[in-house]
């Protein structure tokens, strides 16, 4: 029978906002219905660390999840513990799967040591969203593929208006009356924003992407990326100081009609189709030689010690193959990483912002996936700190390079990968 | 036993009374505020950008924040388990807390030490590192992913605390008052139930009311334990509001102020109790 | 007296439950993580024995330092002025009078808020910008600058700022303590106070030779508990509001350092050796606490 | 009378509404040793607590030294107190519970010590100045308290039957004591008894309380010898005085002719004789119900022919045996005559 | 003696470590009623203490009717007791306070409020029974802590000092209401009190205690006629019993001669006759110092020329004057012969 053969239901351990938890719960309806007798029960976390928190204390306790979904930055460090269930033989075996329907570029970035832990659900990119209506009031041209890091910090500067809406300089009203009432550009200080222009300018993030042991922000390219997005805050103030991020982070901001430019990726969709005051659009990344992106991915994992695998398995081929994915992509939450439906209306949907949305499908063949190192989550972490205090707080950018240098290094050195 | 009569007045009356209601005064002025601020807040409308000067009625005055909070984060079903945990959990809680308290007064020092320190020990324990262990032993017991988990916290009085305030107040009474018992051929229960626990009412009170915030806040244990959205507890709801980006800040408001009330009526509740019960001096 | 033997075994039984809560669900899960700490333990595979390499490494590791520190210096300052606070209220509140108890129920309020609400309110509070506390300071300003002409405090942004707001935060929820030092202060024998009245004894000194010597074994209690408790600082202010920031660690406490590394690095042998050393630590804190305690009982001989 | 020490001026007093005094004046003087009696919860605590500033008036005026105190908080009245309950400090040793009161009020800790020791010894509790008030038998507990009192020189001590619970020897020993200590300071003090040996040795003037009223005020031998109503009279006295109505019994002596209703004669055991029946002489028969020794004194519970109960003391040598029958003879110098019903007294016009 | 209603054989107690009752052997028939005598921090609560069980014995036996109760619990030795400090329950009515002991022992509810009430009227507090003890004043309280004990009819009552705060009238009341009670219900009754007519009028036998020890045991009639020792002859009787070394006065009437040292002459001041030292007679010179009047008696104190004091009781009518000069006669049959380095008595061969 198609039931579920130990008789309880699968468990997929997921995270995300209310809205995004709802849209996973429409998947499980939808497959209840399309396999009467199967039942999944969603366990939900609220962010990341809920979810690591759950899944850590239920494997070490002997009754994890049947499924979960993880980004590929962070599974690293259960594909090297050898938690997670290889599929290859399942997809071997499978109906309904086909390796070749999904972007090569997701699959790969969660095999390890050679075999496929995770199957992705969905491949996004970072992307430029701009508000249009605001790009339109102060007739400044909106941004179009192709431009450069220059383009896009004139642009930035063009449209980071005081109240009265004149040009203003961010840096120059610190603490004043004169606080820019639309910042140009929001962009947060992390690893993952910095490296699709760190590749893009020629440079690397770390020695050997498969097997890292540092980070080289030391390089000339780097460090000129680096440099740039530091100045983006240090020396053109075109993004909101660390004082109005907190105040308002960049994604209400932008939601609020205040931020002319956004960068971050496919996630925030589905919250700025609520949006109702303006509108807006998605433009690609700037380049500085090459186009590059960097890859936002997760995927369904089945850990070792789960009890139902035969019927996770089912859920799992249901919510990855076609229909699976035209139901999350109708969400606006993902880029599915199934070819098909990626270009398909469930994805590229007319009606809905933002218009531009082959964005991001052009942009991947373009995308590079940052190491999947058993330590990453703590790496990322540090550097964050460190990055943030760069460009907030204007630290020295020998400094910066070296504390990164130095801070992660242990870290790659207790690192495992695959 | 000393003590008569009702409260004297070291200072004349309304002296006295000046300074007290002076000092409520400043105290209610000091501790309102947030919550008030909470309430406002929970009433502004979400979604809008935030207000340039402090606003104590919002404008508009909307309900949507808890409308909102409610599909949202599923606060019925999540507050109807958290009152299912706390209707079992508190009373069991001060149950222990008490029988213990009251056993530790009165055997003899070198048991009690030893309790004593162990209860030390055990408060010194953080929570995060029982986590795990405790996983490993509800599951061995087929209790992950029910409420028992939640309700289990009430054997240890939920905190060696209380155990340990139960055991002062114990202590604290007056020796005749054992001995009448004593004489009465009360047996220990009996001297608990009939005598020691009616003395320390207002610590009964105040312990309920602590034990209930404590059980009903429960945040880490529920996140553990529970994967059943039908058991999350309103903690477990309430964090998956607060991953709502700031401008929908009135929702998890909203939640808070329905998280909070259920705790604030047992307080107010437990207060009276506090108030309007006389104390050892019949005050 | 010591009771008989069938009082003896009926206590004994009293005591059970809260004996085996106490040895099943604390010491013994404790005493499981505690030997962890000598294991590189990822909750995933099979614990390893690895010695004293933990501690080795906690004793070099940075992050963990300026954890350690950060919450000796928030023990440092709010056990002392939590206790103060909680005993000045319930001294102030323990008799009745107009507003005495709405006061009272106005003191416990804030503990009453569910931790996790209580961190989204205060984040919503100490809004740098938008918040509640910065806008009232802001008033009468100009420039969005306090009436005295100085910047506002940057609650979430600097990190000296940052702790004061956590240590604000921990000043409303004193409903524990001061409920528990109402209770005693009400159960003190009245007849005392009518005696030290005739004697014209200053509040100081009732409060010196009466009143806090009385306390004392429940203010004891309450520090060693409050000094536990900030030293393992339930996590969550820093975690819902802080975030450990600003960066690198300004509000990054013992606590968070563990939760992190066990349930975010999955380093769970090296939480546990951290915990350890946080265990030791209040060990030793409790310790020298209950020395001086015995000083001064010793001198007022309670 | 001497300039007032302390004056209750219509002082009224109530414990949440039930008012437990009533009109209260009393004055006592400067130096003057006033023994306060009552029945049990007649209100005698109550005067001192109001004294003390320890209850509020709900009327009248307290004057001590001629100040008006009534406004004043209790540390400010210039008074010492022992409390019925002793109210010791549970913490403190017997010589930091003696010495408190100096040491609030900065006499220097060796000073202090030095004054606790000595108020220690007068009260014959010097060696337990180490103990604690939960080591002490109850006599033990109740000398620290008085010697807590005694150690200051305040205007006034109130004492709230400091003696109760001494045995009869440290009683008489201590009531001398009080006695030697109220002449050498010259104090003014008021001392709540319900020992009447006490309150006629001691005091100065009794004060009698009845339900929160003062039913007559006078140095111990107006109150013994010319009680102003039948309450004093039967309540000072052990046995009571004898209360007949006036002609159940015809004393011996120059009576004048009184009503033989509406009256009412009192007269103590000690005034009645016991004669032989059988021997000649006045006085009515009566019949011995039963006979208390007490020492070297007896007393001979009688009944006499109308039924009327009549108590004689009499040499315990020379008892009559329970349910032998005597001739009662009762003298008139010491008979009181009161109105049956007002109970006041009626002094042969 | 009939059969034992309560004994204590060797028995030893000691509160940590410090011993204070020494070796005590005493022999309660069923039905007597034994009053406990003894200067404070004698040890008399204590005895009682170890009675009820609430103290351990380090040494020795207790027995109630006949059963060796030593290690036996207090719930099951069948004792009720009235404690010194009361040990009332601060949050029960007074009604629920009596009621108390009976409704622990599953009583139904209505009888033990029924049986409540009438304790309570016994004792004169029927109309508290709603208050709590707070609310009471301390004769009250006695009165309420005597009716917890009287509701149940233990084998053994154990009473502490149980009408201390009461006032005189109430007092002679209840201890003819505890004497009634004693003799209605047959009960066994240890009762400690420092009221010597209490003791007196009360006691089936009266037991001495001093220091820990049982210095006599004896009927009221015993103690007082034949005291065992100095200390006894003191301690009971007030003013205490003159005490002369031998050959300070001369006893009248038929005196046996005696060793003029090491021997003490004891005699009551009731004993002394004085008479006009113009008048002729035996009897010796003596001086007045002072008297205090105590209703219709008065005590003269004097002083003999050796320097002796001596105490005598007159009609208060015909006291003499302090500073007088009086003769004073001591009647022999009334004095009492002590061995002066032992302090025992010793009888005239
Ligand atoms: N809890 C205690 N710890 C130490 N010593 C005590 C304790 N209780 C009583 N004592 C001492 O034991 C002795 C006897 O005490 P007990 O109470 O029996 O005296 P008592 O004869 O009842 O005196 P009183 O008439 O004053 O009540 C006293 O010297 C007293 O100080
Ligand atoms: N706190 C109180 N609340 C209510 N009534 C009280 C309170 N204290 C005393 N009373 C009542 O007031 C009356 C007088 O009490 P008070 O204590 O003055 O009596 P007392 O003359 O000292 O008696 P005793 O000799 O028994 O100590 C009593 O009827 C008592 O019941
Ligand atoms: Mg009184
Ligand atoms: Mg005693």
């Amino acid at each position: 029978g198609s039931g579920s053969s130990d008789g309880g239901p699968v468990r997929l351990l997921v995270f995300g906002a209310p809205e995004e938890l709802a849209a996973y719960r429409t998947l499980i309806t939808a497959y209840e219905k399309a396999r009467p007798g199967s039942r999944v029960q969603l366990v939900e976390a609220s962010d990341r660390k809920d979810l690591l928190a759950r899944l850590a204390t239920s494997v070490a306790g002997g009754a994890p999840p049947d499924l979960f979904l993880m980004n590929y930055r962070f599974y690293g460090q259960f594909a090297a513990k050898g938690v997670i269930e290889p599929l290859d033989d399942r997809i071997a075996g499978s109906q309904e799967l086909d390796r070749a329907d999904y972007y090569p570029v997701a699959m790969d970035a969660f095999t390890w040591n050679g075999k496929q832990l995770c199957l992705p659900q969905n491949v996004s990119s970072l992307a430029v969203y701009y508000n249009r209506t605001l790009f339109a009031k102060y007739g400044v041209p909106e941004p179009k593929a192709g431009w450069t890091w220059n383009d896009m910090v004139q642009t930035a500067t063009m449209m980071t208006r005081a109240a009265n809406g004149a040009v203003i300089k961010g840096t120059e009203s610190e603490g004043a009356a004169l606080r820019p009432v639309v910042h140009g550009l929001g962009v947060e200080p992390s690893i993952i924003r910095l490296a699709p222009f760190v590749w893009s300018a020629g440079g690397e993030i770390v020695d050997d992407p498969a097997k890292p042991t540092r980070l080289t922000l030391d390089g000339p390219a780097a460090r000129e990326a680096l440099k740039n997005l530091v100045d983006l805050r240090q020396a053109y103030g075109v993004t909101p100081t660390d004082e109005e991020v907190e105040a308002e982070d960049d994604e209400s901001r932008f939601a609020n009609g205040r931020l002319a430019m956004l960068m971050t990726s496919r996630r925030a969709t589905t919250n700025f189709r609520t949006v109702t005051g303006f509108e807006w659009d998605v433009a690609p990344l700037p380049v500085y030689r090459q186009p590059v992106g960097v890859l936002h991915s997760d995927a369904y994992c089945m850990p070792t010690g789960a009890k139902n695998k035969a019927a996770a398995w089912r859920f799992l081929e249901f919510a990855i193959a076609e229909e699976g994915q035209r139901i999350i992509a109708a969400t606006g939450r993902t880029v599915p990483s199934h070819v098909e439906v990626a270009n398909s209306t469930a994805f590229l949907d007319p009606t809905q912002p933002p218009r531009n949305a082959k964005v991001f499908l052009d942009a991947i063949p373009t995308v590079r996936a940052l190491p999947t190192v058993s330590t990453w989550p703590e790496i990322e972490d540090v550097s964050y700190g460190i990055l943030e205090n760069a460009m907030f707080r204007g630290d020295r950018l020998d400094d910066v390079i070296r504390q990164l240098d130095t801070e992660t290094r242990p870290i790659f050195a207790r690192g495992e990968q695959g | 036993m000393r003590g008569r009569g009702r409260g004297p007045a070291p200072l004349p009356e309304g002296a006295l009374r000046v300074w007290h209601t002076l000092g409520a005064a400043f105290v209610l002025l000091v501790f309102v505020p947030p919550l008030v601020l909470l309430v406002s807040g929970s009433l502004t409308q979400p979604g809008l950008p935030p207000a340039p000067t402090p606003q104590l009625v919002p404008d508009p005055l909307a309900t949507v924040g808890y409308e909102q909070a409610v599909a949202l984060g599923g606060l019925l079903r999540a507050s109807l388990n958290s009152v299912l945990v706390a209707v079992v959990a508190v009373p069991l809680s001060v149950l222990v807390a008490s029988l213990a308290g009251f056993a530790m007064a009165r055997l003899a020092p070198r048991t009690t030490g030893t309790v004593v320190a162990a209860s030390l020990v055990a408060l010194m324990v953080p929570a995060t590192a029982l986590l795990v262990p405790r996983f490993a032993i509800f599951r061995v017991l087929g209790l992950t992913d029910t409420l028992v988990p939640l309700v289990a916290p009430a054997l240890v009085g939920t905190s060696p605390l209380y155990v340990l305030v139960y055991y002062l107040a114990f202590r604290a009474l007056p020796a005749e008052l054992y001995d009448a018992c004593l004489v009465e051929d009360l047996s220990p229960v009996r001297t608990w139930w009939r005598m020691a626990l009616p003395m320390v009412r207002p610590v009964t009170a105040g312990l309920t009311a602590l034990t209930f915030v404590l059980t009903w806040s429960n945040f880490l244990d529920p996140l553990v334990y529970v994967y059943d959205r039908d058991l999350f507890t309103l903690p477990l709801a309430l964090r998956s509001l607060s991953v709502l980006d700031p401008t929908n800040f009135p929702v998890f408001l909203a939640g808070a102020v329905v998280a909070t009330v259920p705790a604030l009526v047992v307080f107010v509740l437990a207060q009276r109790r506090f108030l309007h019960t006389p104390d050892r001096n019949g005050r | 007296m010591t009771p008989d033997t069938r009082s003896r075994r009926q206590l004994r039984l009293m005591l059970a439950p809260y004996l085996v809560g106490l040895v099943g669900l604390v010491l013994l899960p404790a005493a499981v993580t505690l030997v962890l700490a000598f294991t590189e333990y990822d909750l995933l595979r099979a614990p390893r024995f690895v010695g004293w390499d933990n501690v080795t490494e906690l004793v070099g590791d940075p992050v963990f330092r300026v954890s350690l520190l950060n919450s000796l210096v928030f023990a440092l300052v709010a056990v002392p002025l939590r206790l103060l606070l909680a005993l000045g209220l319930a001294l102030l509140l323990h008799r009745r009078g107009p507003a005495v108890g709405s006061a009272r129920t106005a003191a416990v309020l804030p503990t009453a808020v569910p931790e996790i609400a209580y961190g989204l309110l205060w984040l919503w509070l100490l809004n740098p910008l938008y918040g509640p506390i910065n806008q009232v300071l802001r008033l009468g300003g100009e420039n969005g600058l306090t009436v005295l002409g100085r910047t506002p405090p940057q609650w979430l942004t600097d990190p000296t700022d940052a702790r004061a707001a956590i240590i604000l935060m921990s000043l409303f929820t004193i409903g524990e303590t001061f409920v528990v030092l109402l209770a005693a202060r009400r159960a003190l024998p009245a007849d005392v106070y009518e005696m030290a009245a005739i004697e014209d004894a200053t509040g100081w000194d009732v409060f010196r030779r009466i009143t806090l010597p009385l306390m004392t074994p429940v203010l004891a209690l309450l520090l060693i508990r409050d000094a536990i408790g900030s030293l393992q600082f339930s996590f969550v202010p820093a975690f819902v509001v802080t975030d450990g920031g600003p960066p690198p660690y300004a509000t990054t406490y013992l606590s968070l350092f563990v939760y992190r590394n066990a349930f975010e690095y999955l380093r769970y042998g090296y939480a546990s050796a951290a915990t350890l050393v946080m265990i030791l630590l209040t060990v030793a804190a409790v310790v020298l606490q209950w020395r001086l305690i015995r000083r001064y009982r010793g001198f007022y001989g309670v | 009378m001497s300039a007032a020490g302390l004056a209750l001026a219509g002082v009224s007093a109530a414990y949440r509404g039930t008012e437990v005094l009533h009109d209260v004046d009393l004055d006592v003087a400067r130096g003057e040793l006033l023994v306060v009696l009552g029945p049990s919860g007649a209100g005698k605590s109550t005067v001192l607590r109001v004294v003390a500033g320890l209850e509020p008036v709900t009327a009248g005026r307290v004057l001590i030294a001629g100040r008006d105190v009534t406004a004043l908080r209790p540390g400010r009245r210039d008074v010492s107190m022992v409390f019925q309950s002793y109210a010791l400090f549970p913490h403190l040793t017997v010589a930091e519970n003696i010495a408190f009161g100096l040491e609030v009020r900065d006499v220097p800790r060796t000073a202090a010590r030095e004054r606790a020791r000595a108020a220690a010894e007068t009260v014959g509790c010097a060696e337990l100045l180490g103990r604690r008030p939960g080591q002490l038998s109850g006599g033990e507990r109740q000398r620290v308290a008085l010697a807590r009192a005694l150690v200051r020189e305040p205007a006034v001590f109130l004492l709230d039957e400091p003696l109760s619970n001494l045995d009869q020897a440290l009683r008489v020993e201590m009531r001398t004591e009080l006695r030697a200590l109220h002449d050498r300071l010259g104090a003014t003090m008021v001392h709540v008894t319900h020992d009447q040996t006490e309150a006629l040795v001691l005091a100065d003037r009794i004060a009698v309380l009845r339900d929160g009223r003062v039913e007559q005020v006078g140095t111990p031998d107006e109150i013994w010898r010319r009680p102003a109503s039948v309450f004093v009279a039967r309540f000072v006295g052990s046995p009571a005085m004898n209360l007949l109505p006036a002609g159940a019994l015809t004393p011996a002596g120059d009576a004048p002719p009184l009503p033989a209703t509406g009256r009412q004669l009192g007269f103590r055991p000690e005034a009645v004789t016991l004669t032989d029946p059988a021997s000649d002489g006045d006085g009515g028969p009566a019949v011995t119900d039963r006979v208390e020794v007490v020492g070297e004194d007896a007393y001979a519970y009688l009944t006499l022919p109308g039924g009327h109960p009549v108590v004689a003391r009499v040499p315990a040598a020379r008892r009559p045996a329970p349910g032998s029958a005597v001739r009662v003879t009762v003298r008139w110098s010491d008979v009181h005559v009161f109105d049956a019903a007002s109970g006041q007294r009626v002094d042969p016009a």
